[in-house]
């Protein structure tokens, strides 16, 4: 008798708590998102139910292990816990994320025009912008946050999630979560977020600017390019090497075609099996008491102005950039350096076309959207020296 | 000014100025790096090796896989 | 000329006890089962190799790290020895197992006709039947149990690997190779010790019943379903959540066909290796001091005692409900409900076709059989929470 | 009745008790689930999103690809 | 002011070494050979890349955690040193790829003529031989080598990547990056090293030797072999069992014919996720301290003191196995006994059809090629149960 | 000679050894193996399967499969 009374004081329905309901229903929301409105569904669905699993009072899905007096392993931690300690904590999803996303970008569009690197420069301010704006949120007393917990929000405008999810687990693991469900959402939002910002920025004379055709990029430059970032990384901002390092070798070994095996399981088996452990472990960190406060939401809102004030300072960049030279920018290209690949791009593209339905910026725009990715990581490096 | 505020900003300063000055040092490596490439004769020797040795290589390889394949055949006959 | 010496004496020659070449021996049977008959292979060829490798004196696979005094590591364990603390002791293996195969899990059929369930629930007397023949067994003084080890056992009734393995990882770690055995032995038998049973439980009549065709079940309730059951668990039953919750997520990646690439990880390249590895974990565990003796004498008899009774109470119920309801069952489906997906239903087809040549049993099989993987998961939470 | 006796037939029942407990609250839940999903007006929108809807992201990721592809072409020329 | 003096003084120019400019060259050397030359590709660009990962001043990639007096972490180390750690210096990793290499490999022609398997046994001297170089170079007082040191640097001989790596993890982890850089160098300079030794050691006469075709092998006999070369090193030499076992495993995989998913894995996501870390882990021991000595310089003498000493053996037991049996072999097939698969077997074809343009020696060559891998294994087993 | 030098020499007469010692018996085994193998009737009842039989469960099969495709184009119907 006494053991079917543990049974029912042991169910979830005796012990939930009225956060553990809400951060359930967020992660019901995550999932109708990633699945009816294909939000970044390839993240925002583990993460969703992540904040299912880890919610689930008495289950200790995301329980520390337990240890005795004599330093002996007692029980088991659970699933999520090891996951987000091993991969997540350390580092090493993130890093192996990128050197996916390495494999998988083409960094021609940007070789045959090295200029709108300054275009994904530009847009980062919309990450030490937000540093900014968390900063004031914290003088108006509402919320409050640290120096690299402002630093961790900041990333959020570098639009990119494995940046955002390394910095923020180096700088401030407590707000993991929301730094990360604000990233992935946001990025789904592109598309209504900037088309806006950057009409406001431009004439309907310069959202109709032809550019010239992108020169034809060789095999060697490419394969040149990402020894040559990789150096400057070395020379300049060792930092940035965690992440851009592994970038450019995922980038190498896609580019030097010696290795298509390596590169193809990088951008296949090994992404997708790391993806769906990040997000769960992302997802561990959705409990009620890290989740559930004025820092949340002061997140979300910051978030919003992250990716607003780099899609504007890139359009401005790109109109800068066309007073000072002769040979002219589309400015809408500018939107793209927030990274947000390949979302951000095609947002120009459309917006582009919209004015001139003859005028594809698609290519173009990937350019300053590759050097968004370069810029973020860059800025991440400028953060862990600083803050580390 | 608080000290977070000014932290705030010296991380604004540096980081946007680190940003720049490290794609601008990007850009001219960049550029430097595609002149330099361009030079070499026939852009790669990876990219494009000569057509001769490729071919040879080729055709040695298919040489094998020819006797590879018969010797298979042979066996399972 | 000492050294000469060493290499002799390290020999395996000069070291091979009796129990360790009745444990190759052991190995190489369950090889042959595996390659000749195809026994499971997937499961009993690592499992039969790894009882191959654990084996060979002083190779020291499956050793134990070594560490002195000051706690400074001196020299590495074996191979086997990491793949099982890490992966099977921590639980970790079997439940990413469970996800794969909540990937290549179908509930439409089940979704079509959710009383089958019903006979998926009865079924999973075989499990608890069975604790209460170990406890019969130890009563007789020829082997002794404690009620751990009699649960652990119990759950080969459930005929699913992944959940037997969790469980005895759990419980009984010390029986785990014997349990493990067992369960994929008997899962490859099911064609030989079902058939008899649910003849002579039904009569010829019962076993020629045409169900009613299937409705078509739409793509969102297929999305629904694993949410749902999720949820329940949340609410009822904690301790079955880390099995059913990465079985709903593997579910979930499938049918919400929005992250495809990960779904097709989740099945293939993840599930491939952690096989491997899981196989060779259990294999480690089938050394002589653990296997050779009355307990593992008693687990084979009892693992025939489970799936005869969850064939036999499976078939019962099915015939109950027909007598309560009009909508008839053919009673052979109730044979699905013991799982050993997708074996038991195609014997419950085959041994429908002997009845009536024209009766298609399959599809409806394959309801009370996936429902038996929710009914033995949900039976070892029970387990897992009065005996953890 | 040993001990271990008397935890056995705990287990059986409590067991038993439990696994139909859940799986009848299941059966219920899954019908009650289908019948609500069934009265989501055009089953559900991942499942059938509006033909409109559906073939204008079609259509403009054909278009995007095409002039990709178009790039390309002029690019390896 | 003293935020930005900071980053400058964290500079990669700042705070780099001489020796760190030399190993990033040695870098980019290996990615030039890799990618321009295809020298072993697969491993050398991961090494490569892992030198100029590890060789960034200040970038921390193969830094060790920090924990304080407490026990606790402070911080996590660099992705590298994980991976060294965990895969490597564990010894996983090498067991991995040998699983790997396993189920690429067919023991059909070897299976056809074992005689052939003694072409693998005399081409080992290339290892021991080595030993007895490296002894002697310590002689001289120029270098200085432990017995450890000798053993590992001679297991080059072995010309095969996985068991240098294993055997030198294990006796001499300070020389596993000169070792393995200079096995995977050598295996690649196969064509050139090899055939000017093939030719002075035989007549034209001998290398027109048309042998007779090898017989059809059963698809048992395949099945039987690997456990039946198990079943061996376990009575002889278990200490070969890890390397062995885990090659048997893959080879049982293969020819099984019951498990093609796993076989199927193991030979590709699995492989490749391995090979990149694998790689990046070797690379992370190629700093300036550990590599820029003259112990690295006699590595890559005795290198090709290995590889010279072990095809010449290898050839000159074929001739010793004509002058004592009637079926000749053709003695250029000796020196594919050194393993490197396929690269010596193909390179033996080459020179055979230099001398008899209709004298396939391909497949012939297989059987002393697989035969190596199993010679070296035997040799690794040999030096760690004498030395380990 | 230095205590490494017979170290040295000591590991090359031990290893040469043990290889060629196990090799030899290695070549043995197989060719018993082979022998006996051989003798098997039919070769190898995994290889080749009596036709009927591998027959009978592919006729199975495909029944089993083409049922199974009939019910679910009966379901999406
Ligand atoms: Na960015
Ligand atoms: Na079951
Ligand atoms: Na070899």
């Amino acid at each position: 008798m006494d053991k079917l009374l543990k049974l029912v004081n042991d169910s979830g329905l005796a012990n939930i708590e009225f956060g553990q309901v809400v951060m359930m229903l967020l992660g019901l929301v995550l999932l109708y998102l990633a699945i009816a409105r294909q939000f970044e569904p390839l993240l925002l669905l583990p993460i969703g139910f992540g904040a299912l699993l880890v919610n689930i009072p008495g289950a200790g899905m995301a329980a520390a292990p337990v240890y005795n007096e004599l330093g002996e392993l007692v029980s088991y931690g659970g699933l999520l816990y090891y996951i987000f300690k091993m991969g997540i904590e350390s580092g090493i999803f993130p890093l192996l994320i990128f050197m996916g996303v390495g494999a998988m970008t083409d960094f021609g569009p940007m070789l045959a025009n090295p200029r709108t690197l300054l275009l994904g420069a530009a847009a980062q301010f919309g990450i030490f912008g937000t540093v900014i704006g968390a900063v004031l949120l914290n003088e108006t007393g509402l919320v409050s946050y640290t120096i690299e917990q402002a630093a961790a929000i900041g990333i959020i405008g570098g639009a990119d999630g494995p940046t955002s999810i390394y910095v923020a687990s180096q700088l401030a693991p407590e707000l993991l979560g929301a730094i990360a469900v604000a990233a992935y959402a946001y990025m789904a939002l592109v598309p209504m977020l900037q088309p806006p910002i950057m009409k406001a920025l431009t004439t309907k004379q310069e959202r109709k600017i032809v550019m010239t055709q992108l020169r034809p990029v060789s095999k060697l430059e490419k394969i040149v390019f990402p020894l040559t970032l990789l150096i400057l990384v070395a020379l300049f901002l060792p930092s940035a090497a965690p992440l851009l390092g592994m970038f450019c070798l995922g980038n190498l070994m896609r580019e030097s075609g010696v290795v298509e095996r390596l590169s193809d399981t990088a951008q296949n088996a090994l992404i997708n099996i790391v993806t769906i452990f990040l997000g769960l472990g992302v997802g561990s960190k959705l409990d009620a008491a890290s989740f559930l406060n004025l820092q949340t939401a002061g997140i979300m809102i910051l978030g919003i102005v992250a990716f607003s004030a780099g899609t504007a300072t890139g359009v401005l960049m790109a109109k800068l950039m066309n007073k000072l030279s002769s040979q002219q920018l589309n400015p809408l290209i500018g939107a793209a350096g927030v990274s947000a690949v390949p979302m951000a791009a095609r947002v120009v593209n459309k917006v582009g076309l919209q004015a001139n339905n003859q005028n594809f910026l698609l290519m173009h725009a990937m350019g300053p959207n590759v050097a968004g990715v370069i810029g973020s990581a860059v800025a991440a490096g400028v953060m862990l020296s600083y803050l580390g | 000014m608080s000290d977070l505020m000014q932290q705030g900003w010296q991380l604004l300063v540096l980081g946007m100025g680190t940003v720049f000055t490290f794609l601008i040092i990007l850009t001219f490596a960049t550029t430097a790096m595609t002149l330099i490439v361009r030079r070499i004769p026939q852009a790669a020797p990876v990219a494009t090796p000569t057509p001769s040795q490729r071919n040879n290589n080729a055709l040695q390889m298919e040489k094998i896989a020819a006797v590879a394949a018969a010797a298979k055949a042979a066996h399972n006959r």
